[in-house]
């Protein structure tokens, strides 16, 4: 076991090396000038040569790679030339409020996906059943800042039940950064205004983020539990008179689990990639925002900075995922 | 003599799918005493599972509808109690063992807790099967039963019982998986025991194992077993009785070596000549021709008459009957008599 | 004394252990030293259990795998030494039926195309045209007891027994010397079994086919060859006549093995 | 051998047209994938005839009508006028084109690269499986909304920029699906057979294990339309991507926020389009893995 996560982890490095050329390789080989975009529209071409020097982008492809790399070791990841700090700096900030949204979501979406997915399996064809499995196809197919939209028109400007968007009102202080969680961090601070209101304002984004993944947890937990009611050992276990609420629970739920684990993995990537529209709807600060501003201006190091911590993040969801699948699956610990 | 164990009373059973509805049981009629081993044997789609399914209800409904006929358990109608009477009956009476010893067993817990839920839930009928005080708290049953789980594998025969109870599916050989799957049918201590194909997916020397694990069973406990099997040879070396199914019908039944020695049916009779024995000379062996028919539109008569080398007009007419021929022996042949006096002549 | 027409020399096989999530698997001896001689005309049977090595072998034989040491040799020449296309032409002559008659037959495919899909490969060695190739597939059929009226088909629209007469028509179609057969009978009721077994005896006396058949069933083998070899695990036990093993085997293993053949005859 | 020749002939008259009876019987009972054809019948045609439909082609093409701005919905304009008095309707039927055919467009790309790549990795195997996966695996862990924007930005705007933008994030889960499936089709024993009879390695990659790949490919694709669908319109709403005038879903949402709430019906047209073409495509999806894909029946 050990031995696995050691493994898995060192995998990393060639994860990093091979993230860093893809994105470097799109930064630099696509057309675009970036740097008469920072330099601005009445710049010169000696101020936009001056601007290329200072940043290297004067110097060929590989040498601006190697000594990215290098700067990666330091915990550097470049310079914005927009904003001109440093990236690493600017992630630091932005990460945070993005991982929150990203675990509120989640949560919501494993909490109600997995159990609804048991129940409508066991419900199967009949109309529960039936409505949720169009709730759940509509879920999906539901734009999720269409949605965020409709969410802010019906709770923030009709009803103004929730604030519009942000993090946090600004005339609010914030609390002492310990975690970067502004939930947690209130909560430490003991200051339950602010929690509430992060919590408010956490609400309509998390919902609007969470439809979706909860629909296909929903969805597979409820395949993954009919296959396994289907199951030999099930029959064998209805055969001998196990009670039905056993068979469910115990026999069923667990083996259904594991197989909907590997999506809850590839959805944490999803999430963490795709909070870009929401975090654009809400104005939540977090990565997404912070990304979709560097693109539009092709300010690259942001971007292949956020690329590369995104892309870290799934690898290691992923690696927590399969450590959990060998906890539930005793098999796969073996073979 | 006492009465039976099992009785199963002209039990029709339909199954609905695309095609139409098919009448997969065509009045079964199966008698079971304590003490007896029936082998219930036929080629693959004669109904031989769905009859054995049947007895503890475990086919889901729809497809599977019961049209008429009786299952008397210990004398009662399993057809006619409520589902919850029947479920708990199912471990607790009637133990069962499948074909897969590999998609048997959940591969997720360990057999020990797999061993330990059914002895609980069979306790929760009966809880003298624990041996342990009638107020005795839920640890303490936990515990009886675990103690229960590790005396059951010890008499099928695995050894070092109290550690192998900590061990998962996967770590067990195919017999010693089914043999884990005969001492969780048994645990419940039942009086009738449903085993089908226990043996097909094992190895011939694994086999024989478990077939005289069986039998060494049904003699320390005095229980019934009905032995589904598509393995006449099966039947010969381990039952008492035998049934022979064919579309659906019992064309043949009565004890072993009555029915293997005198096969009376012409289905049965194809059936052994279709299995290679020591005589059989290169080139000799008899094969059956056509196959099983369609049991949506099933043939009108006799259901065997369109393969039967003595079909005659009369076989179409009318169902046959099963006929006795002596020492509880019956065939359902409408020539079963002038046959047995052209053989006797 | 004629030479045999399939000699195994000293055949071993090792699988190196698979590297899983939580560690490396012990490496798995599959063959140990076999070494058998086959020769032309007879039905030799494999007899094997569950994880004996016969699968390995019969891989081996057909050169989907390469053994770890040792030779096949077929008519006298090294599989291992055979050019690519050496290797092709014998293909035409070491045929194959599986066990599962559903799984070896591709569902896209119709008979015509599954049962002419030799002769369009060894075109070369056969030179058949188009024609000539859809007559062949109808005398095929007709050989194993199906006919020109199935060619049209798919293969689920047949039952197992016929799919497996299906599979033999492939199997002769490249017009094979040496034919393995991979417990051909076992997923077959026994009144199915018995025909193909029939037209498995029929086939070799009019043809002059080589049998090699493994198989589990004691009965069969008995039935159907003359001489037969004993694998476990990996190991060659006994070797011999049909008839004497059967009668008066000498090792250990043996004995209980067929001991435990469950004999259609009430036991006394 | 004799009595071989009574065995019946197959049930069936013809089989062919039995399994897609079957199919389509299969395809009907299920009322919601019905639905959603028709969903998609509807979506498709106004992909073809929505600009010439549209009861304001003009507009559709850039012509502005600043007296009749911010109109609600009404007789004239069912969805009301947007902030240059265009009429929401008809730019809504006329992006249908420009969200369907980059959808199409995207899965279509996406599907061609990742289908190659999967079945060279999973028939070749060894090396070559190796690096190629690991190129699939590495593109797959970079966020492909940001991969897709990064790539489109630097392109420029444009519907063919935008849309090989998304394809190339877009084929990794296809390249995963057919090797999975070529892998275990190459273990099929057909597949052995046709070894055994020593066919070429091309010959079984074409006749043996890709005809057997293809059905999972084409449920993928149904399912993946709307995705693709919803991918181009979250492009359009930030603003990369196409450009106005050119109507496109995302676009028209993304300009209707600013008027938000007092101009509600500017963001419902749009929005709404959005979701019931990718609700229909979602249902289609549905239904055809049921009918196409029994592996994976839910």
């Amino acid at each position: 076991m050990l031995y696995f996560t050691v493994r898995r982890i060192l995998l990393l490095i060639p994860v990093i090396i091979g993230l860093t050329i893809i994105m470097f390789a799109i930064a630099r080989l696509l057309p675009g000038d970036p740097v008469a975009l920072a330099a601005g529209p009445n710049a010169t071409q000696a101020e936009i040569d001056a601007l290329a020097q200072q940043f290297g982008l004067d110097q060929p492809v590989w040498s601006q790679y190697l000594r990215y790399v290098g700067g990666l070791m330091h915990g550097d990841f470049g310079t914005s030339l927009l904003t001109r700090r440093p990236v690493a700096a600017d992630i630091a900030a932005y990460l945070p409020a993005t991982l929150e949204l990203v675990f509120a979501a989640m949560f919501l979406a494993v909490a109600l996906g997995i159990p609804l997915g048991l129940l409508t399996a066991v419900w199967r064809n009949r109309w529960p059943d039936y409505v949720s499995q169009v709730f759940a196809i509509g879920a999906i197919s539901m734009p999720r800042f269409f949605l965020g939209l409709l969410l802010q028109l019906c709770f923030a400007m009709w009803l103004m039940w929730l604030p519009l968007g942000g993090q946090l009102p600004i005339i609010m202080i914030p609390p002492p950064r310990v975690t970067g969680f502004l939930l947690v961090d209130s909560l430490l601070a003991g200051d339950t205004q602010v929690f509430r209101s992060a919590l408010a304002h956490l609400a309509m984004p998390a919902v609007a983020m969470s439809l979706s993944p909860l629909a296909t947890i929903m969805r597979m937990m409820r395949a993954s539990t009919i296959e396994v009611m289907q199951q030999d050992y099930v029959t064998t276990a209805r055969a001998l008179g196990l009670p039905k609420r056993k068979i469910l629970f115990k026999c069923v739920a667990r083996n259904a689990i594991s197989a909907t684990l590997t999506v809850i993995g590839l959805y944490f990537g999803w999430l963490l990639g795709g909070t870009v529209l929401v975090e654009t709807v809400f104005d939540w600060p977090g990565l997404g925002l912070y990304a979709t501003k560097a693109i539009v201006s092709q300010d690259m190091m942001p971007v292949i900075g956020v690329a590369l911590v995104i892309g870290l993040l799934f690898v290691f969801a992923n690696l927590v995922i399969d450590l959990l699948y060998g906890v539930i699956n005793p098999k796969v610990r073996y073979s | 003599m006492d009465a039976p164990l099992l009785a199963i009373r002209d039990l029709h059973l339909t199954m609905s799918s695309f095609d139409g509805e098919a009448h997969v049981l065509n009045g079964i009629e199966l008698t079971v005493r304590r003490g007896e081993i029936w082998g219930l044997v036929g080629e693959s789609g004669c109904g031989k599972s769905l009859t054995g399914l049947s007895i503890s209800r475990l086919l889901p409904s729809p497809p599977a509808r019961y049209l008429r006929g009786e299952i008397r358990f210990e004398g009662r109608d399993m057809l006619k109690l409520p589902i919850s009477a029947v479920v708990a009956l199912r471990g607790k009476k009637i133990g069962m063992i499948f074909q897969d010893p590999t998609t048997n067993l959940n591969p997720a817990y360990r057999i020990g807790e797999q061993l330990v839920d059914v002895a609980l839930a069979a306790a929760s009928h009966d809880p003298t099967i624990l041996d342990c005080p009638p107020r005795a708290g839920r640890r303490e049953r936990k515990r009886a039963a675990r103690r229960l789980a590790a005396a059951m594998l010890d008499r099928v025969g695995i050894p070092n019982p109290e550690a192998r109870l900590d061990n998962y599916p996967h770590e067990f050989s195919g017999g010693m998986r089914q043999r884990v799957l005969i001492a969780m049918a048994l645990i419940g201590r039942p009086d009738l025991l449903i085993a089908d194909e226990p043996t097909t997916a094992l190895d011939v020397s694994v086999q024989a194992q478990i077939l005289k694990l069986l039998k060494g069973t049904v003699a320390d406990h005095d229980i019934g077993v009905i032995l589904i099997t598509h393995n006449l040879g099966v039947v010969a070396q381990t039952c008492t009785n035998v049934a022979v199914m064919y579309a659906g019908n019992i064309v043949e039944s009565g004890p072993v070596a009555e029915v293997i020695e005198r096969p009376a049916h012409p289905y049965t009779r194809a059936l052994m000549a279709a299995i290679p024995t020591k005589e059989t000379r290169r080139g000799a062996l008899q094969g059956l021709g056509g196959t099983v028919p369609n049991l949506i539109a099933p043939p009108p008569g006799c259901r065997f008459a369109p393969r039967c080398p003595l079909t005659i007009p009369a076989c179409t007419r009318a169902l046959p009957p099963a006929v006795d021929i002596g020492a509880g022996h019956t065939a359902a042949c409408i020539r079963v008599e002038e046959e047995r006096a052209a053989v006797h002549a | 004394m004629p030479e045999p027409i399939l000699v195994i020399d000293n055949v071993s096989k090792v699988y190196p252990g698979r590297r899983g999530m939580f560690g490396r698997s012990a490496e798995v001896q599959a063959l140990k030293g076999i070494s058998i001689a086959v020769d032309r005309g007879e039905s030799f049977g494999l007899v094997g259990e569950s994880g004996s090595g016969k699968t390995t072998l019969t891989r081996s034989i057909l050169h989907l795998e390469q053994p770890t040491s040792g030779r096949i040799l077929f008519e006298g020449r090294d599989l291992a030494t055979l050019s690519g296309a050496e290797l092709r032409r014998l293909r035409a002559r070491v045929q194959i039926v599986f066990q599962d008659p559903y799984a070896s037959l591709n569902p896209r495919m119709t008979v015509q195309d599954i049962v002419t899909e030799p002769m369009v490969v060894h075109q070369d060695v056969l030179g058949l045209g188009g024609r000539q190739r859809t007559e062949r597939a109808a005398e095929l059929l007709s050989l194993v007891g199906l006919g020109p009226q199935h060619l049209r088909r798919y293969p689920h629209e047949f039952s197992g027994g016929q799919r497996q007469r299906i599979c033999i028509a492939r199997a002769l179609a490249s017009g094979p010397e040496l034919l393995l057969l991979d417990e051909p009978t076992s997923a077959l009721d026994v009144s199915v079994q018995a025909q193909v077994l029939n037209l498995l005896c029929d086939l070799q006396d009019r043809l002059g086919l080589t049998y090699f058949f493994i198989s589990h069933d004691l009965a069969v083998v008995r039935y159907l060859c003359s001489r037969v070899a004993l694998i476990y695990r990996g190991e060659l036990v006994e070797e011999g006549e049909t008839g004497r093993i059967f009668d008066a085997p000498e090792t250990e293993y043996a004995q209980m093995l067929i001991g435990a053949m469950p004999e259609v005859s009430v036991p006394r | 051998m004799t009595d071989l020749a009574h065995e019946p002939a197959p049930a069936a008259e013809s089989g062919g047209s039995d399994r897609l009876r079957r199919a389509l019987f299969r395809f009907r009972q299920s009322r919601l994938s019905v639905i959603g054809a028709v969903i998609v019948g509807i979506v498709l045609f106004f992909t073809i005839f929505g600009t010439f439909l549209a009861p304001y082609p003009d507009q559709v093409a850039g012509a502005v009508d600043t007296a009749a701005r911010f109109q609600p919905p009404s007789a004239a304009h069912p969805f009301g006028t947007n902030e240059l008095g265009q009429d929401v309707l008809s730019l809504v039927m006329a992006g249908t084109t420009v969200s369907v055919l980059a959808g199409f467009g995207v899965v279509l790309i996406g599907t061609v690269i990742g289908t190659l790549v999967g079945a060279v990795a999973g028939f070749a195997g060894g090396w070559t499986d190796e690096a190629l996966m690991r190129f699939t695996d590495l593109t797959l862990t970079i966020p492909s909304l940001i991969l897709a924007m990064a790539i489109a930005a630097a392109l420029g705007p444009g519907f063919v920029n935008m849309v090989i933008a998304i394809s190339l994030s877009w084929w990794p889960g296809y390249a995963r699906l057919v090797r999975g499936e070529v892998l275990a089709a190459r273990e099929e024993t057909y597949v052995t057979a046709a070894r055994a009879i020593g066919a070429s390695p091309r010959r079984i990659l074409f006749r043996h294990i890709l005809p057997n790949v293809v059905s999972p490919i084409i449920v993928k694709m149904s399912l993946d339309m709307g995705f693709a669908i919803l991918t181009v319109a979250g492009l359009g709403f930030i603003g990369i991507g196409v450009r106005p005038p050119t109507p496109e879903w995302g676009t028209l949402l993304s300009l209707s926020r600013s008027y938000m709430p007092d101009y509600w019906w500017t963001a419902m047209a749009p929005g709404m389009a959005m979701f019931l073409a990718v609700f229909g495509f979602n249902l289609l999806g549905d239904g055809l893995r049921d009918v196409l894909d029994p592996k994976a029946r839910r």
